[in-house]
């Protein structure tokens, strides 16, 4: 951004309160919670204010149908799904458009962390369901998801943290609600960010944003991320402490 | 022999002098836990855990057309889902023939049972009237889907509020009105059986050894409204009644237990 | 049944004749005849009255797609339709959840008697098909599919019969048309049971009974699917008569 | 060699004598049995065995929109279904592309040869119309299934009679008026080829052997009114007029012994 | 035809302009090319007026799924579809019944000049895409897989050209338009035949045709088809003449 | 190691000296060819050659229902799918999650970017709107799906033509009539990634070394409508804000060269 620009745009951006009261770098009440499904291998829950998500994994397995194995590495096989009841209007059960694009996208940034190559003509399977969505469905569906692969063991270069930021109601915002979402001049720019060496592997956007209001969004966007990776950590070793089992997560956790 | 299927014989062994892996008395039930309002997008939602086993339902209603031979009635779709993250063995997709069984087993017993007043759900007879969505989703699955799918369903329905109605007949659902009009508290009671013994509440890893199943589904004054024998269990007449009388029990001191309160209202009416 | 309870309940049934004219006890006409299906390994058709069905059995042979043969048994496949003409309203082809449902009590029901143990990783199909419906058409379904089990010579611990009673115009009632199952009081129990042990293997109910009004039902069905299995034996006896082989139906036929 | 290759062989050396393995001579038919109301709740229905291949048809009827470009006429929609109880070789699941196929060539007979008098069975032009659903079902089949087939939905229509429709327009099926209007009694046949001979009304063992077919559906008058090549078949043009020829004296033969009775009654008209 | 029938037929007809400004025997404007699609082993594309069509064949490969395979010969997979603004009403895209139909005719024509049984277990994809359709797609759909067949080098022991000819406002025509296609007497008669030996391989019709007025229908087909054998010939001889090879067609192409 | 695999080794290796296979510079596009016209049954219908890369895109309108939360406006509907022609490795059936992908992408652009005025759509207000259907196919690929089929669909857009509406709200498809309101001519623009190159117009070969991509989609005025990372590309803020300029003036220059005249169209209003 030229000095210039940047000075007109920070000025035309006045820091007032959102609509639920918080600040623009204020998050929602988060609750992030690991080992929630028992049969999994491993598993969390996340809640970005109301949106709520449980992820859970099952892997390394052998895949099937056969023929779809990859000789060289496991398939990440994602699922993301709402639960009918998520959202305002009933959502018909099963996979639609956007829950298959939301899938590839989550399944795409954590294909770039989790160690696929150890596991060569294996499927690794995270899923995700959405118990009521009020926006960010798919950034705390990549956390928890990051999350529950994390808790059943499978090794990943580092972490994924995720979060949505935007613009609503004239000013850059993190963490919208679907009330902000719906302001006149909103833009949801969800952004997964890795915990080591900070590049992002999951970034949407569709609205109309000038590269420097861009740029403010990509940045709020990275700072949260650090952020939400320390609470996923904080998760993890509750978890393992409540288990009484040592402690050694590795740093990228 | 695989370790699960050295459990299995074990369980088996167990089974045959009356006593369970976990300590529990044959019918005996695992701690059930009810919370309400797991989604406030839903009209009504809960989640109910009993043991390990977790299961979610949600109330969804909308506006639409009576079926032409209960011109007068609102309308119940109910729909079941093993999440692929419930168990290991559940595939993902369309939902399979245990699905919809246990769908059609939960909604037999909230429609017969008349746990819903149908009648107060009619807009404009023979043409608007409201459509209850239940959705059911097994999130965990440790044994006895059906009994805690019934109670989630019950729970879910307990804690519905309708949404309001405009002039024109629209929902409006930023403001939820009255509770749902309910009349009945059906729960259903699955009974499993090993030789002579019948058992209540069975884990996922008592049902290797016990396949068979036999749900019966029961009103708050005792009566009968669901059974449904299946998954390859042969009872003789006396087994069965004996089965009937075991779930009737059982459901009453659940329905005492866990929607004490809610009861109360119910009978009031 | 306490004796009282009892006493009571069976003063308040009258035993006046239904709509049909029949006594509270009285099947429809019935008709049964197996072999009808010629390149089927075994087939039966079944008519209580104005409801008619045709089972056929293939098998056993190799379970197909190989990755569901179970190792130690053969799979039972149950297929139970309805002709889009069987019914009032047309029913559009293909399974719906009912007729997914009433394969699989089918399936249940039949899976206590045959002996699936004697083939290993081998699949036998039972194909039933609703011609034409007035009630009872999983009772005739389960009735006809038993029949061309036997027909098709798959080896059965005993035979299954099956029939429908229940509560109709304030009786206790056997077989009942569509006009009683509509009937304000009505209340349906389709009942299967073997012809040795006489064990039930397939019941459902849904309406509003007490227990001891179930009981009553109850042993109708019971004392019904005696006579059901008389008509199944003499049905195979015909055939193989017909067919001028050496008759030697086993005890459990 | 397998005993089937064996038949195969065996037959194909029939066929080149001009003869076949149930004795027949090669343009004769299978004794034809129709069985007229096999199912009350249809509105018309029939069962047609040639031989050993046995099918079903129904004829339901409800109300619905015509299409834009046929205002004042009825709307005609034919399914067909290979059971899986039919034949070893058949699966379940949706109909294949015979089923599909048989299902259209027995479409286009009936519509092109004007069986149905579609005009009558406009209600109000361009809003209210009947829809004729004809639905086959192969039972079990032995050869020459799209004959039987045609055969079949024939005697359906032949044996429908139309529902009441209220003074609103709704169908009330307690009560059924008149017949269908029917105007015309098309006949498919099939013709099948081996060198120079035509073989008519094939069993599914002579179908393994002759995998094409040459369908010509013919009305009374013997115009042409619907033909289908297909299954790898190539014949010249001389082959196809001669087949085109044994095909409209067959069906003519076949209309006069199975329909005679309805023959007359159409032709009156 | 008697000498009288077909007096009498051809007294009836007048061979007076169609609508388009044809005479009873022109084509329309017609374009063939060959080697269209790049990635494809062999493609061509067939205009017929303003009826446009693409064909690509892929293989012989290995057929999958496998337990599809045939040991004795290659299986052809033809598949016909209309994009959805190819015609006038949006059609879904998807195969439909028509479409699976005009799929199987297809297949079933070519399968009577493919040397299959040289590729034992091997699979050989033919796919037609209808760009617009103005009358006779299956025959342009036809002409352009026989001649993507050649390109792709499949062995062929002849070619096959195809043609829709008909009756329409009064006379027998040649290659009928949408608009000849909605007159009153309209009837379409797709007819393909092979290059040498002269076999109809695709024969369908429906509407209302006199014996005589099939045999005049069929004899201007097979005209026809002569006709646009030696197009699809000039086609094939052009592109290999541009690639600059030693061009040696065989005689069957 | 297979020819296909030293080929990628190849690729990789001038890549890493900022070369290409084809000789062409980083940030240089393939000839980009566009036909309109296509099909004279849909409203508007375009094919967009990139190189070998060949998409086809037609527009037809309908008369539909708005949605609820937008009842002044017309509704956009897209869809994409890869024909098994156009590629070895591309399966017959449904969309799969690239197409799907590919769709909601062009969408979003068409949609955010409004290229369309969709308050121009609306007819009566709540009630009727112009239902716009965009339909994508792949023919032939050779990489940079995305763009291509971005630039196919703006081009059918230029093309198409309102059908006529006649006075009780049918369509009446004989009379074409104004061009499609256009407001904006949206192009994405996609980049890959090697090390710390990127890379724009990627060929088959290129994008089995360069997995990842980067798609952004930008308007006349320079500002972005839609943005997708996806396929397992990780960048730092730094590489994306390089990117994002080096789409932005891709397709500047582009949107000149393509649709220069329209382009002083649009812009006039």
């Amino acid at each position: 951004m030229s000095d210039k620009a940047s000075k007109d745009f920070h000025e035309n951006i006045k820091d007032h309160l959102r609509p639920d009261g918080r600040k623009p770098d204020d998050f929602r009440p988060i609750k992030i919670e690991v080992g929630v499904i028992k049969r999994a291998d491993g598993s969390a829950y996340v809640e970005f204010g109301k949106t709520r998500v449980v992820a859970a994994v099952y892997g390394p397995e052998p895949m099937h149908p056969r023929h779809l194995a990859d000789p060289e590495k496991a398939v990440l096989i994602c699922r993301y799904n709402m639960l009918p009841f998520s959202v305002e209007e009933r959502k018909k059960p099963g996979p639609d458009r956007r829950s298959i694009e939301i899938s590839k996208v989550v399944k795409d940034a954590l294909s770039t962390v989790v160690v696929l190559e150890e596991f060569p003509k294996c499927m690794i399977s995270v899923d995700m369901v959405v118990l009521e969505a009020d926006a960010g469905t798919r950034v705390a569906a990549l956390t928890a998801a990051s999350l529950a692969l994390a808790d059943a063991g499978i090794p990943m270069r580092e972490m994924i943290s995720a979060i949505a930021c935007g613009r609503a109601n004239g000013q850059i915002v993190v963490d919208l609600t679907k009330e902000e979402e719906d302001a006149e001049d909103a833009v949801d720019v969800p952004v997964a960010m890795s915990s080591l060496t900070k590049r992002i592997s999951l970034l949407q956007m569709d609205g109309d944003l000038t590269i420097e209001e861009f740029e403010a969004i990509l940045d709020k966007a990275s700072n949260s991320c650090v952020k939400i990776h320390a609470m996923q950590r904080d998760a993890l070793l509750k978890k393992y402490k409540k288990e009484g089992e040592e402690v050694d997560i590795d740093d990228e956790y | 022999m695989t370790s699960t299927k050295l459990t299995v014989e074990y369980i088996k062994n167990l089974l045959e002098m009356g006593r369970r892996l976990d300590g529990r008395s044959l019918n005996e039930f695992r701690e059930i836990k009810v919370k309400y309002g797991i989604s406030k997008k839903a009209e009504g939602s809960a989640e109910v855990c009993v043991g390990n086993t977790r299961v979610v339902a949600g109330v969804k209603m909308e506006i639409g057309e009576p079926y032409p031979d209960t011109p007068n009635k609102g309308v119940l779709v109910t729909t079941a889902e093993f999440l692929a993250m419930a168990a290991p063995e559940f595939e993902p997709g369309l939902p399979g023939e245990d699905a919809i069984e246990l769908a059609r087993v939960v909604d037999r017993g909230i429609r017969e049972g008349n746990a819903i007043d149908m009648e107060k759900l009619c807009i404009v007879e023979g043409e608007k009237v409201w459509v209850v969505f239940l959705d059911i989703f097994v999130l965990n699955h440790d044994g006895n889907l059906i009994d805690a799918a019934g109670m989630a369903t019950m729970a879910a329905l307990l804690d519905a509020r309708m949404p309001k109605l405009t002039e024109d007949y629209e929902v409006d659902r930023s403001e939820l009105t009255d509770p749902l009009p309910i009349r009945d508290i059906p729960i259903p009671i699955t009974v499993r059986k090993h030789n002579e013994h019948l058992i209540l509440d069975t884990t996922a890893l008592e049902e290797e050894v016990l396949k068979g199943k036999f749900t019966v589904t029961t009103k708050i004054n005792g009566n009968l409204c669901a059974m449904q024998l299946s998954d390859g269990m042969a009872m003789t007449k006396e087994e069965v009644l004996k089965a009937v009388r075991l779930a009737r029990d059982t459901s009453s001191r659940i329905r005492e237990n866990i929607f004490g309160d809610q009861l109360k209202r119910v009978k009031k009416q």
